[in-house]
């Protein structure tokens, strides 16, 4: 075993969080009902906000457009429950700060809009029109990082992508929600991936998946001959942050991202799992995104589980059907534990990006008061980027931006590795988004 | 200020040792017994008040491209004549001093005196300036020296002063110990002033 | 849903169980082993070193916590571990005030001037026995009391030497009759080459610890079994104390004899004096030692270079401590030197 | 032009006062210093030679005028030998110690004191301590009574105990006195067999 992990291709760096998975991977998919009421911000990508095309008082339908994207790099969103629009306003967000958002109170009917409906012909339509579809289905990444999906399908022409990846590694602890999708209903997935493959015209493609989810390793692989793919289904050894792009990249090819580069500069594009099964509804059932697989998990939240819940809902929504939360529950995030926001405001909305709502107790998150570096170097062996964190940590913290620059915070995917080994609790990560966001004020100065 | 003011600022508001960091080197060097701090304080008071009274007097002929050698000739001149009466009627103190007593040429705060006040006032001023800084030198290296040789050799003054079975702190009559005795005057110093103002 | 107030902070959300203060206890629990042998080897004396060495260190870093108006952190054992290390350094008949003299300065001026724990450029401890060398050289370096168990052959302890002093007054000896013959009686010749080669044959004594010396240095096996601990815990690792290590070895093989190159005794030197201890324990104190990973290689191979470089060269027998402490100020350097490759390499342009 | 030879000039005066000033305080201090340097030497002679009259220790020189040694005769007449003196000269840490040593005619040490030496305080400037209660350095006071085969330190097997952490000026100081002793016993061409001892 020993031996194997070691010849098995990997990338330098990565932490092993305790997994905690085991509370909900076990745990199918339950359709939450949808809430009386949702809350819809009309930003929840990157890129340019959408704007809204509806007014307070209009009735919609699940599916219905609400906002017309404003750019390219822009999505729209959807009705996700029948009803009627009761106000747009700003409203919290659970990125931080307030957005606008259309709140739409549900009539209990459910309906669907008309324009939802199967295509059966859709396998010969061309790259632009499945692009087109994706875009008027509001993809946007759901991994997490919510970059419009049609954008990312659109590589330029000097950047030939030879390599698709479908990404499966699900490395955050917690999390199971990907897992999950892909155990149930591993066919759409990868008829989803064959579409994104007729787009790109790659030369390989690959699935990877964490070697903690074998079941779902083989049932993918039983899809992908099922659906008959030319794609490998690699499990990956589990390391944490696996599931990032250019680590995964690094994992599969032995491809490196240039510094400050993406992805398509080494001939790949990543795909989430969820992502692939969303562009297959778009493609296929001209469905728009309207609801996602959530996992509700943490030992905060009395029952965990896995849950299809509509975009919109609050968290408290689905934190009550999963029996609310624990009086020792001190801590609720949006997404994992290493990468998620900790939310202050129960009520902020899911969003295309939201793949779990965690609440942690005191016990598990361990709050503790940061104290001060010893230099014991751990953050420089977890940094899965070859970062010194520690250094750029004190470099931000004293304002010496252009150096931090040097060495190379720019470069920080914010996995949260070093943070997690800091023995000192030093809130590393933090330092790391305030030293980008500054540089990035700067140079937006600069012009 | 007032001329008995140029005198007493010397001593610890403008303290050529603590406050101004001059002359370390001799500093550092010579403070290890009492006996030497005085001896090489009184020569460099001697050399600090006959410099400044010479360095006034002629500033008023004194081209300003050229004072700077000038003021050296009158420095070295004083110092050697301390070399030499030491040599002469202060032997012992001479061998112990050694090479420090010439250094006096290039101590800057003499140069820095002649420089920044000598050269630019009366010669009753610049008397009291080059008294008061020489004393004020004196007596930083006898602050020094009293803690090192009392710590380092057990003696004040060469007399013994310490109880039975006192073993003497070697460090701190070897440069370490200047170093590290200078350093927390210094602190504590900084500390007292902090607290005041 | 009832009102709450949620914590909110940045990510991670997760943390290690690591914690200073673990680390820091755990550090002093792999020294025990070395400790325990001290007291077995020299008897209840060498307890009372580290006792007051303790004590003297934890207190002086409560006290000036205290004077600063600072949050009292001695529970985090660092403290602990320096007074610790001092006293493994010192010999083990010290009066008591020596000890608590070197802590307070380990402490005072090695530690908490610079701002506490993370803030040292040197090794506090280290900083403390330099300060007692040359404070007290006659106490530092004269070791009276016979280890418990035997010596080599008696020598070592009856000419009041640790074997590497003895080494090195042989060695001066045997040089001496090269250079100048008539000097040098011959009886004299005959004893240095006598010493010489019971050293050379006294690998069990040094390994177990059957030898004159700093109290906590002797015993290679019980540090070993400490530092096995460490390396299992992943504390330290295995960069500073090979590259150390080797080095000294591979330059005492070469200049460490008297007739000529490569007739040096590389395992006597590795085992002999506080290599061990300071290769394993000192050398590797995460504050005042590289964070990278090629920065630690190269601050092992600057130890063992000025480690040989003392110990045939200069004035003293050992050069472990000085030679740690040198390097320690180079840290920053070779911090900066060694940055590690950023994942994609170069910039793009 | 005219501007540099004024500032030479006025540098030039400058110079050639600090020149007279120094000659005449040159002139009064000279002879006391040389008087202080011929006060050390005569102390020091004294201590090699404490059994010598004090007006009756002559230097011996060799062809160029540099003093070999110093004979000390008991009385003013010089008619009574009673031992030489010699100036051993070693490197120590960090100076060179010079030594005034004095023998009786068989070659005993009868006397010495270190004239100067810049050795570290505390620890090589020890060979000049004088313990509390004594009246002389007690490292030098080792050195009477012994012969040439007695000087060596202890570190190199002889009886001389050296001070503690600084066996360089220990060795210093011995190694020089007993190269002192071979060449003046060859200068002299051998010491006087001791009384006790008659020549066979």
């Amino acid at each position: 075993m020993g031996l194997s992990l070691s010849l098995r291709k990997t990338f330098k760096g990565g932490v092993h969080p305790p997994e905690n998975k085991e509370l909900t991977e076990h745990k199918p998919i339950e359709v939450l009902p949808p809430p009386s009421t949702v809350v819809i911000p009309v930003q929840q990508h990157i890129g340019a906000p959408s704007e809204p095309v509806v007014k307070a008082g209009d009735s919609v339908k699940i599916g219905d457009r609400l906002t017309e994207p404003t750019g390219f790099v822009s999505v729209p969103v959807h009705a996700t429950v029948s009803g009627t629009v009761k106000a747009i306003e700003a409203r919290p967000h659970p990125l931080g700060t307030e957005v606008l958002s259309i709140v739409i109170e549900a009539d209990g009917e459910d309906a669907w809009s008309d324009a939802v409906q199967d295509d059966p012909n859709y396998e010969s339509l061309s790259a632009d029109e499945m692009r087109q579809r994706i875009r008027d289905a509001g993809l946007a990444g759901m991994g997490g990082a919510a970059f419009p999906t049609h954008v990312k399908l659109s590589p330029p022409p000097n950047k030939p992508i030879d390599t698709f990846i479908l990404n499966g590694a699900e490395c955050e602890p917690y999390l199971t929600a990907d897992h999950r999708l892909m155990l149930e209903h591993a066919e759409e997935i990868v008829l989803g991936m064959k579409l994104i493959l007729q787009i790109l015209q790659p030369k390989q493609a690959f699935i990877g998946i964490e070697d903690n989810k074998m079941d779902a390793v083989e049932v993918m692989k039983k899809a992908v001959k099922q659906v008959g793919v030319d794609a490998k289904v690699v499990a990956l050894p589990v390391k944490y942050p696996q599931g990032a792009e250019k680590q995964l990249i690094k994992a599969l090819t032995g491809r490196e991202v240039p510094r400050g580069g993406l992805p398509m500069d080494v001939g790949c594009l990543v795909q989430n799992v969820g992502t692939a099964r969303a562009i297959y509804h778009a493609v296929a059932k001209r469905r728009p995104l309207v609801e996602r697989v959530v996992t509700v998990t943490g030992r905060g939240v009395k029952e965990q589980k896995n849950l299809l819940v509509r975009i919109g809902t609050p968290f408290s929504h689905a934190l009550d059907y999963c029996g609310g939360v624990t009086e020792d529950a001190v801590k609720l995030i949006m997404g994992g534990p290493m990468m998620g926001i900790a939310q202050f405001n129960p009520e902020v909305p899911v969003i295309k990006g939201t793949s779990g709502i965690l609440v942690l107790t005191e016990r598990e998150a361990r709050l503790r008061e940061p104290g001060v570096c010893i230099r014991c170097g751990r953050c420089i062996e977890a940094c899965p980027m070859g970062l010194m964190p520690t250094v750029l940590h004190s470099l931000v913290n004293n304002k010496r931006f252009d150096e931090a620059k040097e060495y190379g915070v720019l470069d920080c995917i914010e996995c949260g590795s070093c943070a997690f080994v800091c023995p000192a609790k030093l809130p590393l990560v933090h330092s790391m988004k305030w030293g980008k966001m500054e540089l990035g004020r700067r140079m937006k100065k600069a012009g | 200020m007032s001329v008995v003011g140029e005198f007493t600022k010397g001593i610890y508001k403008e303290n050529p040792v603590f406050k101004q960091a001059l002359g370390l080197c001799p500093t550092l060097a010579v403070s290890n017994s009492v006996q030497n701090a005085v001896g090489m304080g009184v020569a460099m008071t001697f050399v600090l008040v006959m410099s400044n009274i010479i360095v006034s007097l002629i500033r008023g002929f004194v081209p300003k491209k050229i004072r700077i050698p000038i003021y050296i000739v009158v420095i070295a001149t004083f110092v050697t004549i301390v070399d030499l009466s030491m040599a002469g009627f202060a032997p012992a103190l001479h061998k112990a001093l050694g090479i420090f007593v010439p250094l006096i040429v290039v101590n800057c705060i003499i140069l820095g005196r002649a420089e920044a006040f000598a050269g630019r006032n009366t010669v009753v001023r610049s008397l009291m300036d080059g008294l008061g800084m020489g004393l004020g030198f004196t007596l930083a290296l006898l602050v020094l020296a009293t803690f090192r040789e009392t710590l380092g050799n057990g003696t004040f003054y060469g007399l013994p002063v310490h109880w039975k079975g006192f073993e003497p702190m070697l460090i701190m009559i070897l440069p370490p110990g200047a170093f590290l005795t200078i350093g927390l005057v210094l602190g504590t110093m900084n500390w007292w002033d902090r607290r005041r103002a | 849903m009832e009102q709450r107030m949620w914590k909110v902070s940045a990510s991670p959300h997760l943390n290690d169980k690591e914690s200073i203060s673990k680390i820091m206890w755990l550090v002093a629990a792999s020294l025990a082993p070395a400790g325990i042998g001290a007291v077995y080897f020299f008897g209840a004396h060498a307890a009372w070193v580290i006792f007051w060495a303790v004590v003297a260190a934890v207190g002086t870093e409560a006290a000036i916590q205290k004077l600063m108006g600072k949050p009292v952190t001695v529970s985090d054992g660092s403290a602990f571990v320096t007074g610790l290390l001092l006293a493994y350094n010192m010999p083990a008949e010290s009066p008591f005030w020596l000890p608590i003299i070197g802590s307070i300065f380990a402490i005072g001026l090695g530690k908490q001037i610079f701002g506490g724990l993370g803030y040292n450029p040197m090794n506090p401890a280290l900083l403390g026995r330099a300060f007692l060398l040359a404070s007290w050289p006659t106490h530092m370096t004269i070791f009276k009391t016979a280890p418990h168990g035997g010596t080599i052959s008696g020598i070592d302890v009856e000419t009041g030497a640790t074997p590497l002093n003895l080494l090195k007054l042989s060695q001066d000896v045997l040089r001496q009759v090269k250079i100048n013959p008539a000097e040098v009686p011959a009886q004299k010749v005959a004893e240095a080459t006598e010493h010489i080669s019971k050293l050379y044959d006294a690998y069990g004594n040094l390994f177990w610890g059957k030898v004159g010396g700093c109290l906590g240095e002797t015993s290679v096996f019980l540090l070993l079994l400490g530092a096995a601990f460490l390396l299992y815990k992943r504390y330290i690792d295995l960069r500073i104390p090979v590259s150390y290590i080797g080095t000294v070895a591979l330059l005492t093989w070469m200049f460490g004899g008297t007739d000529g190159l490569f007739t040096g005794n590389p395992l006597f030197h590795v085992l002999a004096g506080g290599l061990i201890l300071g290769a394993f324990f000192m050398a590797t104190d995460m504050v005042t030692s590289p964070i990278t990973p090629k920065g630690q290689w190269a601050f092992g191979i600057g130890c063992g270079v000025i480690t040989v470089v003392i110990r045939l060269i200069g004035g003293y027998p050992e050069g472990v401590s000085y030679s740690i402490l040198l390097m320690n100020l180079t840290v920053p350097l070779l911090d900066r030197w060694a940055k590690p490759t950023i994942f994609g390499g170069a910039a793009k342009k | 032009m005219k501007d540099v030879v004024r500032m030479g000039g006025i540098l030039g005066i400058v110079t050639i006062i600090a020149a007279g000033v120094l000659g005449a305080v040159a002139n009064v201090t000279k002879p006391r210093i040389e008087e202080q340097h011929r006060l050390a030497l005569e102390r020091a002679l004294l201590a090699a030679l404490p059994t010598a009259d004090p007006r009756a220790i002559v230097p011996v020189k060799d062809e160029n005028g540099n003093i070999l040694y110093y004979k000390g005769y008991a009385d003013p007449d010089t008619t009574k030998l009673v031992g030489y003196a010699f100036l051993a000269i070693g490197k120590g840490y960090s100076s060179d110690i010079q030594t005034m040593v004095g023998v009786d005619t068989t070659g005993k040490i009868i006397g010495i004191k270190i004239l100067s030496e810049l050795e570290t305080p505390g620890l090589g400037a020890k060979i000049e301590e004088i313990r509390h209660g004594e009246k002389r350095p007690w490292f030098q006071a080792q050195f009477i009574g012994k012969t040439k085969k007695d000087l060596l330190v202890d570190k190199d097997g002889g009886p001389i105990v050296s001070v503690t952490g600084a066996t360089i000026s220990s060795r210093a100081v011995t190694n020089s006195i007993r190269k002192g002793l071979e060449r003046l016993e060859k200068l002299i061409g051998g010491f006087k067999q001791p009384a006790q001892q008659p020549a066979a």
